[in-house]
């Protein structure tokens, strides 16, 4: 195939063409200060707040709950920093998983300097939080527990309403990362018993720097960039009103296809997931089979390292990762797939492959065919698999 | 990310296999690690490599290395090839990205490995090869643009 | 004029044409995330490599000394608080000055309730920073200076590179928020001894959300927004590469077209300052008559506050504002202007007007016009105009 | 920001100016909240205020509301102008954005000012009215959106 084969959705996304159409007039035109007092800018105000109405409404949230930030990362940040910060009187005493994504788990070892005490849950063999280790680490001091809703490499979506309820019980905070599901799962936080949830633009669609962080009201958190007295004096700086623009469209787009789009995910997800645990042998899916993302597929091929596959995966036009996008180039094998029990080298052997909307069969039929080829010829060189044939005394060709 | 020489070595690996009755065999790095290379020698009894074939698991770089490792061993004497440095590999591959100058220490450590092990079979000493460390995993560098 | 007259631009700016031309392909064609191995996404690490070069260039600094930040905002926090964090065994003292952005401010604030001490320093009545003072605050403790490189309120520029010879002989960090400076003046990192510098894209013709913290190789800071291994692992979230793309752009074409543009912008608003110093009795030039900004007027007019006059000239399509544009709808007056001694109610009838390089003569002329009807009509409302009258004797009409 | 009833009391300002020997007048606010407003009251021998007229130092919404204030008491008796609360002018402006809401107060407190000039230079006591504030400065309440 000559197209490019996008299937790293779970990376980045590509922009909506209509959601740049709706940005675009907030760069040259509309260009305001929202906060500034002439008519010009004001407007801006109003379309900052219909964007965060929006995407209130489709959390079942409060419209003045939605803070708008720079990123998954940042509201992660935020979410645990402020968190940490407020509550500091009550404990110190911090709950969230092994699997979670690095700006979590980084900012934890932070707090972890400045004096919090943090516990990591363990997770089962798909990846699903242990709840009762969960209950069992609650302190009389935990102010927070943080558990991503579902996982961006394996997929693996938490039972967030449990998670919630144990928090609920337990009077303590939860924030949830919900960067890789918002826009992909139906979510409300107050059925879910979501205290704080953290999205990201890119990942639904929308445009690169420009995310949220919901806060339940009545939660005191600090804010997280002093200076002016943007986001109701929680988030300083200057709107990123083409941003914010882009991020309610996107929202928007995908909150009304969800259901359709994401059924027929599922049914190339679930092709793809079939056609190549039947003709790539030695092959595992990780991740749980069903409590996963619509649009995650996540394989270990044994004998095999990530990157040599991606690499002539992306010869053939076809995108995919091993890991996260932003761990690759590190030379550890991913936490989330050792967190599930994988060994290192089966680890290493992983791919993760996300569709979108654009995702089409005969590109999984193709994506097969070629993950199929590049899978034998790197087993062909493979010192691993020449000694487990040897062991085993399997003779090809 | 990669030079185009990497990527053809890496692409089109040069001497990919396995020997039979090798004269020697080292394989080093770990799978914990995502690195094993294992090369194969056939040496004469001049001491001239006839023939060198490598099976490796990991990244492109790896591969790369190990295929121009081999490409440099073929034909040399084991004293010459006992001079191939890491070094002399990246440049012949037109350099390697911070994080993967391990790779060709790898590689560089795996012809030592196969060296020693023909010593020993042949029960005679190399000079100048120290027993290779099979494991090698070097702490990431910090990259840079 | 039925054409909007824009001189809010301190505020933030139009972004310009080409800059968007230039962003719109990492939409929606070249999406992908930059931390991923495949082709298709290691061209825009390039590119975003290239518009960190682009930028470094203009100061003399180092490629990879540039960080990029999510604006003006987020780069101030960042250089206090993780230089507070990373030298807090050298010292617990800051110095600042009385006029800093609330960006600067605030984040002082937040490090004096974490246990750092902060001297603010004095400025004379045209704004500029009294040296003597800066002089007798340094301790032994004072580990970061951090000036404004020109303020967005008055215009005035400091003394940076005094200020940066202080700092360098008593080895302590300057930082400078140059938010309004970059892309106005020439600045020379080397020259001027800065050690860390913030800007922000949309105060150059730039796009919102994006902006850029320079730190000098060989300082300790930490990362302020933890999480994955983008910028050299001290910026984490995924790269906002339309906006990296956009914030170079604008910034090479501020560069090259500084000359002569603001040539013609201090043309236009010396025209602006002495018709209006000249046809408006009681007024006055806040900030210094030549240190300052070549695109910044600031006005009091005595008897009248800002906010009506503002939303006056609105009325006549003219956009301007009264202190900066992230305090209003505050009802304190602007702490520049009491930091310049202007008593409360001079300082609440203030005007800032900032000029672009789209702002004509003909448009400069209409201001003027305006500003003198207004003013006039104001006053004839105003009780503090009628008790001046009376204690005067003055008679009008 | 502002309601079409705001921008037009702003821009159209009713009854601005001063009353020559005035009844009563009444100065609240300060300016160092950057808000001052003066209320002249004519008021005839039945205790019916006959004109009203102010002078502002402020805001739009400080100049909308004093506006609106001098609207609602002209023509009105004492009385009935003491119960002409914030709220109402409020009301009458289809509302204020809420860090706009103390220029209420400062109307309905200056119209209470000028009763309590009048009151005090005619030597009489008007009932409910006490010695108003002349400076009101309220804490900024949180804003909406
Ligand atoms: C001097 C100064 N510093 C910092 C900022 C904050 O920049 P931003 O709004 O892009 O976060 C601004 C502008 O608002 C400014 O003028
Ligand atoms: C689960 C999760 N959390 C947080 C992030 C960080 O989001 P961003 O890169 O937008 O800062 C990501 C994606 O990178 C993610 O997948």
């Amino acid at each position: 195939m000559n197209k490019k084969i996008y299937l790293d959705n779970a990376a980045t996304t590509k922009t909506r063409p209509e959601v740049v159409e709706a940005m675009l007039p907030y760069f040259t035109e509309l260009y305001g200060n929202p906060s500034s007092v002439y008519e010009f800018a004001s407007q801006n105000k109003k379309t900052v707040n219909e964007a965060r109405d929006l995407i209130a409404k489709s959390l079942n949230a409060q419209t003045q709950d939605i803070y708008f930030t720079a990123g998954g990362s940042e509201s992660d940040n935020w979410a645990l920093k402020a968190t940490a910060e407020a509550y500091k009187e009550k404990g110190n005493h911090i709950i969230t998983s092994k699997i979670e994504h690095h700006a979590i788990l980084h900012t934890c070892e932070w707090l972890k300097k400045q004096g919090f005490e943090i516990s990591y849950i363990d997770v089962d063999e798909n990846g699903i939080l242990k709840l009762d280790e969960l209950k069992k680490a609650i302190r009389p001091t935990t102010i927070l527990i943080s558990i991503m809703f579902a996982n961006n490499e394996i997929g693996t979506m938490q039972p967030v309403k449990e998670i919630g309820e144990i928090a609920k019980e337990n009077d303590i905070i939860f924030h949830t990362d919900a960067v890789q599901a918002y826009g992909q799962v139906p979510i409300d936080v107050e059925e879910l018993h979501i205290d704080m949830l953290s999205a990201s633009g890119h990942k639904l669609n929308g445009p690169k720097g420009i995310g949220f962080l919901y806060i339940r009201k009545g939660l005191k958190l600090s804010s997280y960039v002093h200076g002016g007295g943007q986001e109701r004096h929680r988030r300083a700086g200057t709107e990123n009103v083409p941003g914010i623009v882009g991020l309610g469209k996107a929202a928007q787009i995908a909150i009304e296809t969800m259901e359709e789009r994401t059924k027929e995910e599922i049914r190339l997800r679930d092709l793809l997931i079939e056609r190549v645990l039947k003709e790539v042998p030695y092959t595992r899916l990780n991740g749980d089979r069903t409590k996963r993302l619509p649009n995650n597929a996540n394989f270990s091929f044994q004998f095999i390292e990530g990157e040599s596959l991606l690499i002539m995966l992306d010869m053939k036009n076809i995108c995919g990762s091993s890991g996260s996008a932003c761990t690759s180039g590190s030379l550890d094998p991913s936490h989330v797939l050792l967190a599930i029990g994988l060994p290192h080298e089966i680890a290493h052997g992983s791919l993760r492959l996300t569709l979108s909307h654009e995702t089409t069969e005969e590109e999984i039929n193709y994506t097969v065919e070629n993950i199929r080829e590049i899978v034998d010829k790197l087993r062909s060189m493979s010192p691993l698999y020449e000694d487990y044939l040897k062991k085993n005394h399997i003779e090809i060709d | 990310m990669y030079s185009e020489k990497v990527m053809d070595h890496f692409t089109n690996p040069r001497n990919v296999g396995e020997i039979d009755n090798a004269s020697g065999v080292g394989t080093v790095g770990n799978a914990k690690c995502g690195d094993i290379m294992r090369i194969y020698l056939d040496i004469d009894e001049k001491g001239i490599i006839n023939a060198c074939k490598f099976k490796t698991f990991g990244c492109g770089a790896a591969v790369a290395t190990s295929s121009m490792a081999t490409e440099l061993v073929k034909g040399k004497t084991i004293q010459d090839a006992l001079q191939i440095t890491n070094k002399a590999v990246m440049e012949a591959l037109d350099g390697l990205p911070p994080v993967k100058v391990h790779c060709s220490l790898l590689a560089e450590e795996a012809i030592h490995a196969a060296l020693w092990d023909y010593a020993e079979k042949n029960g005679i000493v190399i000079e100048g090869l120290e027993k290779p460390k099979t494991d090698i995993s070097e702490t990431e560098e910090e990259e840079v643009y």
